[in-house]
């Protein structure tokens, strides 16, 4: 098996995205155009119910725009594909297949990969993030940190061209999202595809990017890209580096500007089911 | 360029709110469904398909069931069958929701009470109609104790699993903020049981016009369940259609019944519904 | 110190009194031993109930159980239990996994059931003996029409409910859309697929019993009115309680085989 | 500005002496705390941080009389609240914010203010809404939202509304179960604003449990750092950032090495749980 995966670029043009839920239709994304660049981290940050996971599902191919396109590497978007793979939200895991079964998914569905050669990889991925004494663990007797784990294993396995993490460290305690933001970010540097990494905490945001896109509230579009340009590899250590200070104070300006926006605009904004989040009458 | 095309974005996504409209595929779907339903009882009958022939046809069903209305026999039936359900279902809610807010709540009321239940549990209710001939003073009262034993668990069940789902927090903050336990009982485990409660006596309900069904076939004098099993008997086989029709109307309007009452009860649950319904269509 | 001495020793005792004095069981115990005092205080001294056997006539009774008749009579009902039991799982369950899975034969089938859904199965009855001729398959297809809609209406409703994102995923990971069903969807419906199937067993229990009280063909429900209508209601008690343990039986290993196939779920 | 019904009157002092707490769920013993010590001034803000399952829900549980504790003794006011021998006492002095919530959904905003104060036989129900109504107005909730249920309002007003029930009791300290948990971070950092107001309003005792160090450091007036299971104080940092804080404050040199010195002090220990394996206790 090669180790260099092709790196590939993804291009929103003039993308526009409705929803219709509670009869009434919701635009999501308006004109939004932006470029994912080929092998770098790219952090999609905004306030919650902006349609980051929109953004995701378009690139993963679950949904398509209804105007605009989405392209990648020049060609548009035609399904879903195990080049493109997503790490979900709170992990969506096979529930009923072990730690082990779940990694060995990929590529046993696909049938590329004889069972032997598959159960050595697994093995070596599953050691790579520490998760070796639990092969055997179903999801539900795992911890949140390591469910993270096994689930970037199992795309891992695939060696997707683009990593599509969707707020994936959300619901974990502040502390443990912390070790895995470190343990990402070695994962990420080591191997080295295209990443869109969706979160709406502003510090893992920074640490992790190399490109920052801003997003604004629905109708959403990119803000702004702020290009973070600290030094790889990273460590939290950047953290009090004037660099990292001055990007903070700039997103924040840019992100609380959002969210006044929002409060102000709350009588017209709907609800955002994926938060709980739900305005006031 | 860039403004006109802006325009017609504009357009798409401004569009007026989408409404369902009353004939779309969906609605066409199930007309032909329950058309289709009709339709192929009443070819099978009018062709006389292996033993379909000794059914009756939609149109006798019909004719037969528009006279049976007119006469007061059908009411007096229709009155006994939904009174039997509704004392029977009634005394399984009375007695039913305080023990299980009790069995839930409690833990040394649970140990003595619940196994014992447990045990009785799985004896389906027909089987308690000798004993309930033997109790009740007549054969008619006897039967409502049918729709009583149907009723009983489900709602039982329905209200221990209510209190059991609450969330330990809400017991916590209300000591915290200093209620006693009769307090307690009133403001936290009764309210926060009632949607599982309520659900519960939705399901009895249903489960209760079975039971007064049966326990009107083996032995009733009076209602619906009597009146198919008396029809079959007086080869009036139209006759016995309408009657599952009707008991099947009646059972329908009784869980309906059911629904809107609690749903009356229960206004904080509007919200919850709602939501539910978004995340649905969503 | 003497805090951490004293801690030291009531823990000791706390865990003397956990192993030799368990006050939960013994007080579930008591629930029985309450109930049998109950019930024969209640039929001796109260006049209105007399006839009620009383507990030592039940377990007197129990001695003079006709074996062979029994044994007979609960093999029938169990027969007729898991005929129609397994008759519903066989075409209820492709209905249901059918009209869950696809929105069109959704809207196309269920309208009609839900016309013939309000009907208490045991209506049923007079028409079921209309269509078929032998009385055993008037059971079974009672039995049958029991367990049907409880299993196509739980089926329909675990594939609905499955998370969107399980599907997806698989689908990115390039699973052939035919075997989806197998992969994915039928393992995530899995819980409440049994849901559906341990409702149905009650209610089997629930017609095979009034079935069997009106038939006059055998079966433990028949044994109960027999004994009913000679007047032996030591007999008639003890009757309900083999009902009872059957239908308990079954529904216990409904639990152990929806375990076994949901075992993911349990936690630790 | 200043209203002395809201203001503290320099009480609430919380003393947890040498505290531990043995769990024997199956007869395998997990010793959540042990020899725990901490001193809380009237009128300080404390922040309390540790890896997931650490023990500081149990610590919290202990001060709240929701759980005894095994050894030690934690008092309030010179008055003792816990110790092994003492049955435990939940009381309106202590109010607890939870990690959930814990509004009854069965009753409306005011229906929520209004409850512990009646419960407690201390207001009559018109004096008790007038309060309600007061406190609204002080502290910054619609009045529009007064008949909604909870269900109605976003997951920041909830919060407030928990926050405002808490203080109608004019309890001597308010103890915060990570109640901004499950926020977004929007809604979060309004949140953290809020309750610095009342805090500079009220001058209540806050005892505040978070795995958050941002949260932490941005809020307090002193953190305290506690080790993995079983627990004990490990670290007290002093937050000399002067009061009013904005989300200015975030940004700044100051409140960075602050930070940076709490999360050297927890990284050893999370890192501790993180290798193990070790299941969050949500």
């Amino acid at each position: 098996m090669s180790n260099t995966n092709q790196e590939s670029e993804v291009v929103f043009k003039n993308v526009g995205k409705m929803a219709t839920f509670k009869k009434t239709q919701t635009v999501i994304l308006k004109d939004c155009s932006f470029t994912v660049e080929a092998g770098k981290l790219n952090v999609l940050i905004g306030p919650s119910g902006c349609g980051k996971t929109t953004v995701i599902n378009l690139i993963a191919g679950y949904e398509r725009p209804d105007l605009g396109r989405v392209l990648i590497n020049g060609r548009p978007i035609s399904g879903p594909s195990w080049e493109r793979l997503v790490v979900f939200q709170e992990t969506a895991l096979f529930p009923w297949l072990t730690c082990y079964d779940n990694v060995m998914f990929g590529p046993l569905a696909r049938g590329v990969m004889s069972k032997e050669s598959a159960h050595q990889e697994t093995v070596k991925l599953l050691t790579k993030v520490g998760l070796e004494d639990f092969r055997d663990k179903y999801p539900s007797q795992l911890s949140g940190g390591m469910q993270r784990r096994a689930e970037l294993a199992r795309a891992l396995i695939n060696q997707p061209e683009v990593m599509l993490m969707d707020e994936p460290f959300r619901g974990l305690d502040a502390m443990t999202r912390k070790l895995m933001q470190e343990y990402y970010l070695k994962l990420f540097e080591e191997t080295g595809a295209t990443h869109v990494f969706v979160t709406s905490e502003l510090e893992e945001a920074i640490i992790l990017a190399d490109n920052l896109l801003v997003m604004t509230n629905k109708p959403s579009k990119i803000k702004k890209v702020i290009e973070v340009a600290l030094p790889r590899p990273r460590d939290w250590s950047m953290a009090s580096s004037k660099r990292y200070l001055d990007i903070k104070a700039e997103a924040l300006e840019l992100l609380h500007e959002e969210a006044v926006k929002a409060s102000v605009a709350s009588g017209k904004l709907d609800v955002d089911l994926a938060s709980g989040y739900k305005k006031p009458e | 360029m860039a403004n006109a095309k802006e325009e017609t974005l504009d357009f798409i996504w401004h569009a007026p709110t989408f409404k369902t409209k009353l004939v779309n595929r969906n609605t066409i779907l199930s007309a032909v469904s329950i058309a289709s339903l009709f339709l192929s009882w009443a070819l099978l009958v009018h062709f006389q398909v292996y033993r379909f022939s000794l059914l009756p046809s939609p149109a006798e069903v019909l004719e037969e069931g528009i006279a049976w209305v007119k006469t007061n026999v059908f009411w007096i039936d229709a009155f006994a069958t939904t009174l039997r359900v509704l004392v029977g279902v009634l005394a399984a809610y009375i007695i039913a929701i305080p023990l299980g807010l009790m069995i839930g709540w409690k833990k040394v009321f649970s140990d003595l009470t619940f196994p014992t239940l447990e045990v009785l549990r799985p004896i389906p209710a027909p089987a308690y109609l000798p004993l309930a001939i033997l109790l009740l003073p007549t054969r008619e009262a006897s039967v409502a104790f049918i729709p009583f034993i149907d009723a009983f668990f489900p709602v039982l069940l329905n209200t221990i699993t209510g209190v059991k789902i609450i969330d330990r927090d809400y017991f916590r903050a209300a000591r915290c903020l200093g209620s006693s336990p009769k307090q307690i009982f009133w403001h936290v485990v009764l309210p926060g049981a009632l949607p599982s409660i309520s659900s519960g006596c939705a399901i009895g309900m249903g489960i209760g016009w079975m039971g007064a069904v049966v326990g009107e076939m083996i032995t009733g004098k009076w209602g619906l369940g009597y009146r198919i099993w008396e029809s079959y008997i007086l080869i009036r086989y139209p006759l016995i259609v309408d009657g599952m029709i009707a008991i099947g109307i009646l059972g329908l309007a009784s869980s309906v019944l059911i629904r809107y009452l609690t749903v009356r009860l229960i206004p904080w649950r509007r919200a919850i519904t709602e939501s539910l319904d978004e995340s649905i269509t969503k | 110190m003497a805090n951490q001495t004293a801690s030291v020793e009531s823990q000791f005792l706390r865990q003397i009194s956990k192993k030799f004095l368990n006050w939960s069981l013994l007080r579930q115990i008591m629930s029985f031993v309450l109930f049998i005092g109950l019930w024969s205080i209640i039929v001796v001294a109260v006049d209105y109930f007399h006839q009620i056997p009383t507990p030592k006539a039940v377990f007197l009774a129990l001695f003079e159980l006709p074996i062979t008749v029994v044994l007979i009579n609960i093999l029938k009902s169990f027969f007729r239990v898991l005929a129609g039991f397994f008759l519903g799982i066989v075409i209820g369950f492709p209905i249901g996994v059918a009209i869950g899975y696809s929105r069109v034969l959704k809207n196309l089938i269920f309208p009609a059931f839900e016309m013939i859904r309000p009907i208490p199965p045991i209506a049923w009855i007079p028409l079921t003996v209309l269509f078929f001729v032998h009385i055993e398959s008037q059971i079974i297809f009672l039995t049958f029409y029991g367990a049907f809609f409880p299993i196509v209406y739980n089926t329909m409703g675990g594939i609905a409910e499955v998370d969107i994102r399980l599907p997806r995923a698989a689908m990115s990971f390039g699973l052939e859309r035919k075997l989806m069903l197998w992969k994915v969807i039928l393992p995530a419906a899995m819980p409440q697929i049994f849901t559906g199937m341990r409702l149905a067993m009650g209610i089997t229990w629930i017609l095979v019993v009034a079935a069997e009280m009106m038939a006059n063909k055998g079966g433990m429900g028949y044994y109960v009115w027999y004994n009913h209508t000679v007047m032996d209601y030591p007999h008639v008690v003890l009757g309900m309680g083999i009902i009872g343990l059957c239908g308990a039986i079954c529904s216990i290993g409904i639990n152990f085989v929806g375990n076994y196939f949901t075992r993911w779920r349990r936690i630790f | 500005m200043a209203d002395r019904t809201l203001m503290s009157k320099g009480e609430g002092r919380i003393s947890v002496e040498e505290v531990g707490k043995i769990y024997d769920p199956e007869g395998v013993n997990v010793c959540a705390l042990k020899d725990c010590n901490m001193e809380i001034d009237p009128g300080e803000f404390v922040m309390l941080v540790g890896p997931s399952g650490c023990g500081k829900t149990t610590l919290l549980n202990a001060i709240a009389g929701f759980s005894n504790v095994t050894s030690g003794i934690i008092s309030l006011d010179d008055e003792i609240i816990a110790s092994p021998s003492m049955h435990q006492s939940p009381g309106a002095d202590r109010i607890v914010v939870f990690q959930g919530g814990a509004l009854f959904p069965w009753k409306t905003v005011l229906g929520n203010l209004v409850y512990g104060p009646m419960m407690q036989g201390k207001m009559k129900r018109d004096e008790a809404v007038a309060e309600a109504r007061r406190l609204m107005d002080k502290l910054g909730l619609s009045k529009s939202c007064e008949e909604l249920y909870p269900e109605k309002l976003s997951s920041g007003m909830m919060r407030q509304v928990e926050i405002i029930r808490a203080l109608i009791n004019n309890p001597k300290v308010l103890l915060l179960d990570e109640p901004f948990r499950a926020l977004d971070n929007m809604t979060k950092s309004l949140m953290h604003e809020y309750l610095l107001e009342v805090f500079a309003i009220t001058k209540k005792t806050i005892f505040f449990i978070t795995h958050d160090l941002e949260e932490a450091v941005f809020l307090a007036d002193r953190v305290l750092i506690m080790t993995t299971r079983p627990g004990t104080i490990k670290a007290s940092i002093e937050v000399n950032i002067s009061r009013p804080r904005s989300f200015k404050t975030l940004a700044t040199r100051d409140f960075m090495d602050l930070k940076e010195q709490a999360e050297a002090a927890v990284k050893e220990e999370t890192l501790k749980a993180f290798e193990a394996g070790e299941r969050e206790l949500a």
